[in-house]
C-alpha cells in the first residue's frame, strides 16, 4: 500500500526523522488560507499516488502574494499520469546545501533489507544508475542481524562525511528509518531528497513509504492511513468481492481461475493476436457470488465484446463456477458472447450446468482462446 | 527417488482442525500421503480423520516421528507456526497459507539459509510426488509418475502445464508449487540443486511469472551446473508494469522483471522457452532427444 | 551482577511487572515509620544478596503494631550465609490463591534463553527439581526467534491454565519479564513466587535478577543500581585494581598469572596435601603495580604462611613480575617467604632479578608448589 | 593437515592498529602467519608491518582473499566487528576480545548454527598450528609440530600442558584456546569433530575447567564417535560454589558443573583424566600405546 507524501511524513515525525513544517490542504481556499498564514516563500506539493509530478507541474514555488493564485489553479485538478489533483502540501521554503538520495527497500532477490544511497538526491535514482551509477551504494541488510556500525562506516565513506555533527545527524535518521521500516514491516522507505540545510541539519524533503499489503491487516493504529487511491473504482470494488482484478485496453474480458493462468491466459489471447481487456483472478474457492461480481465488473467495460472463462478445476469445482455462470445469467443482463474453457474437478457436471443454458463449453484452453479471438476478429 | 517428499514421509498438519485444514487432510491421505497427526492449539486430544491432534508440534513430536509438516493456520498465527516447526527441528515445511507479511518470511529465510531445512511457500499449492504422496491442495488425479520434475510459482497454471505433460506421455518425478509471494522459503535454484542430485529426474520444467530474478538465477545455474534438459514458460508478458498480477510476488519494478526480458535472457543461455503452455512436451521431448 | 529484591522490584515497576506495594527502610527508625504508616498486615524481608533468608529468619510478617519490635530487632543486624542485613524492603500482606515459579535464565549448555515454570512456586526450584520433577517445565527460547504462541500454548498447557483473564495477564508478565531480560543483558530474572490473587490478578512477589557483567558497561542509566555487596573487600579492591581474586581458607596465598592456571595451582597445592589461601589471577597484562595490589591483598590475610608465584610467560613478561616482586618488597613490609616459579617469555631476565633480591626460583610448578606445601608443613 | 589454520590461510586482523592489535599483528608474523591486511574503521588507507589497513571488511574483501580474521576491537565494538565478518562471509572468526555479553554471543551462536562458519572465542588466546601459522596471543616457541591436538578453556594452564607435551616428546597438530566465556563460538564437540576428520591428529588433549556442561558433552562424543585416545585435565577442584574463578564462565552453578563431578563422569565413560598438568604427556603415551 502506498502512503501520500504527507502520510509518509507525518510517519517520520513520529520516528523523529526531521522533516519541513507544512500542512496539508484540501481546497483552494483551505490553501489559500493556509498560505496567508506562513512565512513566503512555500512551496505547493501535489498529492498523488505517483512518481514525476515535479515535471508534470504539481510541485511549484510561491514566492509573493502574486503567486498564490496562479499557483494553486494550476495545481489543483491537474491531471498527473492519470491520477487527479485534489490536494497538496503546503511547506515552508528551505535554503538546500546539499542533496541525497536514502531508501531501505525489501530486496526479494537477495532476502535482505537493502540500504540506498546516493550522492545525487533529488533525481529518480532509476536515472542515476543509469547515467552515475558509482554514485549508488547499496548495502544489503540482514533483518537478523541489524543496521550496525559497520554498515555506517561504509556510508559515510561513500558518501564522504567527515563532520562529527552531521555523522550523528545521519545515524538517528538511518536508524530511525530501518525502525519504522521494520516496526511498520515496509516495502520500502524512501526520502528523495534528503537534504542537508544550514548549520549542519538533516531534513526530509520529500517522502515515499510502502507498506507491504500482507502486513496492513496487522498494523494497529493506522486505519485512517489505508488508502486504495492507486486503484480504480472496479479495482478496489474487485478486492472487496475477493477478486483480483487489472484493467487493461483489449476486447476479450477473462474470468480465470488462479493468477498464473490468468496471466498465461493474457498472454494466448495476445499470442493468438487478440487483446484481453482484463486480469481477473477468481481465486481458489467456488463461491458462485464471486463469478457474478466478476462478470458485472467486465461488462461494465464497455470496450469488452466477449467474455472468456477459463477454468481448470483443483479446488475449485467446475459445477460451482457453472452454477455461478447460471445465476449470473439469471441476475444480470448479459448480451456478450461468452465463451467457456471448463476442465478438471467436477468437469462433467459442470458442463452438463453449460449445456443447460444452451451454452457451448470445451476441455482445452487453447480452443476457447482461438475461439474468442476469433469472435473479436469478425 | 523423486524430492524432498515420499511415500513414507512421516507428515504433521498445522490447523488441521480449520475447514481447509481437514478437508485437504481427508485429501491428502486418500492420495496416499502418510499423515502421522496435525496441530491445533487448545484442541489436543481430539482426532480429525482418524489421526491424532496435538496442542503443540513439540507434543507431537514426543508421540510421533515428524519429517514434514504443511501449515494451514491463518495469517495471524502462521508464522509462529513456521517458527515452531523450525524449532522443533521439522526438516520439510510445506506452507500453503497467503497472506504471510514479507518481513516475517525475510527473517525465516535468512535464519535457515545454510541450515538443512527446506521450506516451501507460503502462498503456494505445495508440492506431490506422484504415486506416492501429496503436500498441499493440488488436484492428485492430473499428476502421474514419471521422470520430469516440475517447479512452478502458480497453482492452476501449474495443472495445466502438467495436464500437457501427462497427456503428452511425460510424468512427474516431483511437482513444486513455490508459491507467488516475494519472499519465500525455496527458490527456483534451491529446488534445481535437488533435481540436479535426484536420478529418478531426466528433466525440468520451469514455470516462471513477471517479477523479481528467480527465473534468471534459476537459468545460470541450469545453464553452468544442472545437466539436465530443461524447458521454461513464462507467464505475463501482456502483464503492465506495477501492478500486482494476483500474486503479490508478481509485480514488475524493474526492466529485468518482464516476460519478454527474462524469457530473452533465457534464450540468450540456450534454455527453451514455449509460448504456450501446451507447446512444453513437444519442446521437451526434442530437450531431452537432443 | 547480583541485584537486590528491591531494585529487581524496581525494575519490575518499570517493565509493568504487577509488583506489591513497598519501600526501602535503611533503619530501624525508618522501617517503624513506614509500618506506622502502612495497613497491616505488612511483611518486612531482610535484603541480602543470598538466597535461603526466610529459612534464616529473615522475612517475617506484622499483623499488629506489637509484633514491629521484635520483627525489627530480630532482622536488622542478621546475619544470613555470611551476610549482614542492613535493609529490610517492608510490603503490603497479600491474599495468596496459588504460588507459580517463573523464571528466565542464560543456558550457556544449549545457547538458548530458558524459560523455567513450576506450579510449586515459593520452594526452592533446585528442591523442586529434586522432590517433584514433573513440576517444571523449561522452554528454550532462541532470542533470534523470540518468545512466540507455541510457548505461550505450551506454559499454560503445563499449569493448567484455562482462564483467559488470566492467560493475558500471563502473557503480559512473561512479555515484559521477556523483554527485560533483553534490554537488560539478564543472566537470570526470577520470580519465585508469582502469585496468583483474588480476582486473577498475578503479582511478583519476589525477583532475583542477576545482570550479566560483562554487559553491565552497556548498560545506561543503570549506574544507581551497581553494588558490589556480594564481594568482599578484598574482592572489589582486586577487581579495581584488575586483578581476580576470591578468598578461600587455607594459608599458601597464590598469585597466578592466567585463569586456568590459577585454578590448577590451587589444586595441585591440595594434591599435594596443602591448602591455598585464595585464587588470584594477575591477567595477561604486566603492569608490576598489579603485582604490588596482589601481594597487598594477600599478605592482608593473617591465615598465609607462604606465598607462592606460579608464572608461566606468554604476554606476561617474566622479567615484568620479577620487577613487580622487587618493588613490592622495596615498599612493603613483607615478612613471609616467598616461592617463586617463572618460565616462559623472558624468563632468564626474570630470574636475574629475582636472584638479585636473594631470592629463589624454579621453572618447575610442580616443585614450586611441592615447596609451599612443605614449607607451610613444617 | 591439522585443523582450520594452515600456512596458506590468508588472515585478516580486525582492530589491527590498536595496541594489541600491532603488536600481535607483528608477533604472528614472525610465526609465519600469512596476514593479507588488516581493519580499523576510519583508518583505511594505512598500513601496519607492511599490511594494508581497509575501513571495513567489505573493502579488504574487494582487495584480498580472505579466510579468516581475528578481532582485537575492544568490547563496546567487537559485537559488530563479529557480525561484520559472518556477513562479509569469512568462515573463521576468532574473538581475542575479553568482555562480549553472552546475549549478544548467544544471538551469534544461534545464528551460525550450522551455518560453514567456525567461531573461537570470545575471551580466548586463540589458536596455532605449530610450524604453520597462529592466530592468537599464545607464545609461539613453546609449540612443536606433531600429532597432538590441544583444545582446552584456559590460556596460560594450555602452555603449562603444552610445554609439558612438547617436553614429553608429543608434537601439536593445532592447539586452541575457546575461551573462558560461558557462551563461546566453538565448544569442545565441535573442534572435537574436526580433529576426528583429520589424518595428522592422532590423541587430543581437552582441558577443561568447573562451570557448564562442555566437558560432559563432549564426554559422549569421544566416547561413542571420536576414535582417537583421548586425555583430559579439569581445573578447579579446589574452586567454592557460585565464585566466578576469573573466567566469566568458570563457575559452579550445580552439581554436575564441579571438577569432580566431570572428572567422574569423563572417567566413568572410561576417559583418562591426569590429576596434574605434568602428568599429560605419560597418560598419553599409554592411551597411544594401547
Amino acid at each position: 500500500m502506498k502512503l501520500y507524501e504527507f502520510q509518509g511524513k507525518n510517519l517520520f515525525a513520529k520516528y523523529q526523522i526531521p522533516i519541513p513544517k507544512g500542512k496539508v490542504a484540501l481546497t483552494i481556499d483551505e490553501a489559500r488560507g493556509i498560505i496567508k498564514g506562513s512565512i513566503l516563500p512555500v512551496v505547493v506539493k501535489a498529492q498523488v499516488l505517483i512518481g514525476g509530478r515535479g515535471k508534470a507541474g504539481g510541485v511549484k514555488l510561491v514566492k509573493t502574494m502574486e503567486d498564490v493564485e496562479p499557483v494553486l489553479n494550476s495545481i489543483f485538478g491537474l491531471n498527473i499520469k492519470g491520477y487527479t489533483v485534489n490536494k497538496v502540501l503546503i511547506e515552508e521554503g528551505m535554503n538546500i546545501e546539499k542533496e541525497i538520495y536514502l531508501s531501505f527497500m525489501m530486496n526479494r532477490n537477495n532476502e535482505k533489507i537493502t540500504l540506498i544511497t546516493s550522492s545525487e538526491g533529488g533525481v529518480e535514482i532509476e536515472n542515476v544508475a543509469k547515467n552515475n551509477p558509482d554514485a549508488i551504494l547499496k548495502l544489503n541488510i540482514d533483518p537478523l542481524v541489524g543496521l550496525r556500525s559497520f554498515h555506517y562506516m561504509r556510508f559515510f565513506e561513500h558518501l564522504g562525511i567527515r563532520d562529527k555533527t552531521l555523522k550523528y545527524q545521519f545515524i538517528h535518521v538511518l536508524n530511525n528509518m530501518y525502525k519504522m521500516f521494520n516496526e511498520l514491516s515496509l516495502g520500502l522507505i524512501e526520502i528523495n531528497p534528503l537534504v542537508i540545510v544550514s548549520g549542519n541539519r538533516l531534513i526530509a524533503l520529500d517522502s515515499k513509504v510502502v507498506i507491504d499489503d500482507n502486513a496492513v491487516p496487522f498494523l494497529k493504529d493506522m486505519d485512517h492511513i489505508k488508502n486504495y487511491d492507486d486503484m480504480t473504482e472496479d479495482e478496489v470494488n474487485a478486492k472487496s468481492s475477493g477478486l483480483s482484478f487489472v484493467q487493461l485496453d483489449g476486447n476479450i474480458g477473462c474470468i480465470v481461475n488462479g493468477a498464473g493462468l490468468a496471466m498465461a491466459t493474457m498472454d494466448m489471447i495476445k499470442f493468438f493476436g487478440g487483446e484481453p481487456a482484463n486480469f481477473l483472478d477468481v481465486g481458489g474457492s467456488s463461491n458462485p457470488n464471486k463469478v457474478i461480481s466478476a462478470l458485472k465488473i467486465i461488462t461494465k467495460d464497455p470496450n469488452v465484446k466477449v467474455i472468456l472463462f477459463n477454468i481448470f478445476g483443483g479446488i475449485t469445482r467446475c459445477d460451482d463456477i457453472a452454477n455461478g455462470i447460471k445465476m449470473a445469467l439469471e441476475k444480470l443482463d448479459i448480451s456478450l458472447p461468452i465463451i467457456i474453457r471448463l476442465t478438471g474437478t467436477n468437469e462433467k457436471e459442470g458442463v452438463r450446468i453449460i449445456d443447460s443454458l444452451g451454452l457451448d463449453s470445451t476441455t482445452s484452453m487453447q480452443d476457447a482462446v482461438k475461439k474468442a479471438v476469433s469472435m473479436v476478429g469478425e | 527417488m523423486a524430492i524432498l517428499l515420499h511415500k513414507n514421509t512421516n507428515v504433521i498438519v498445522q490447523g488441521i482442525t480449520g475447514r481447509d485444514g481437514s478437508f485437504h487432510t481427508r485429501s491428502m491421505l486418500d492420495y496416499g500421503t502418510n499423515i502421522v497427526g496435525g496441530i491445533t492449539p487448545g484442541k489436543g486430544g481430539l482426532s480429525v480423520e482418524g489421526k491424532p491432534v496435538f496442542n503443540s508440534v513439540h507434543n507431537a513430536k514426543k508421540e510421533l516421528l515428524v519429517d514434514a509438516t504443511i501449515i494451514f493456520v491463518p495469517p495471524k498465527f502462521a508464522v509462529d507456526a513456521v517458527w515452531e516447526a523450525i524449532e522443533e527441528e521439522v526438516k520439510l515445511i510445506v506452507i500453503i497459507t497467503e497472506g504471510l507479511p514479507a518481513l516475517e518470511m525475510m527473517k525465516i529465510k535468512n535464519y535457515t539459509k545454510g541450515k538443512d531445512i527446506n521450506i516451501i511457500g507460503p502462498n503456494c499449492p505445495g508440492l506431490i510426488t506422484p504415486g506416492e504422496a501429496k503436500m498441499g491442495i493440488l488436484p492428485g488425479s492430473i499428476f502421474k509418475k514419471g521422470n520430469i520434475g516440475v517447479i512452478s510459482r502458480s497453482g492452476t497454471l501449474t495443472y495445466e502445464v502438467v495436464y500437457s505433460l501427462t497427456n503428452g506421455g511425460f510424468g512427474q518425478s516431483t511437482v513444486i508449487g513455490i508459491g507467488g509471494d516475494p519472499i519465500i522459503g525455496s527458490r527456483f535454484i534451491e529446488l534445481l540443486r535437488l533435481f540436479k542430485e535426484d536420478n529418478e529426474t531426466q528433466g525440468v520444467v520451469l514455470i516462471g511469472e513477471i517479477g523479481g530474478n528467480d527465473e534468471l538465477v534459476a537459468g545460470e545455474y541450469i545453464k553452468n551446473e544442472l545437466g539436465k534438459p530443461v524447458v521454461a514458460f513464462i507467464a505475463g508478458k501482456t502483464a503492465p508494469k506495477g501492478k500486482k498480477m494476483g500474486h503479490a510476488g508478481a509485480i514488475i519494478s524493474g526492466k529485468g522483471e518482464t516476460a519478454q526480458s527474462k524469457t530473452e535472457f533465457l534464450e540468450n543461455l540456450g534454455i527453451k522457452v514455449a509460448n504456450l503452455p501446451q507447446e512444453i512436451p513437444e519442446f521437451l521431448k526434442n530437450e531431452i532427444n537432443n
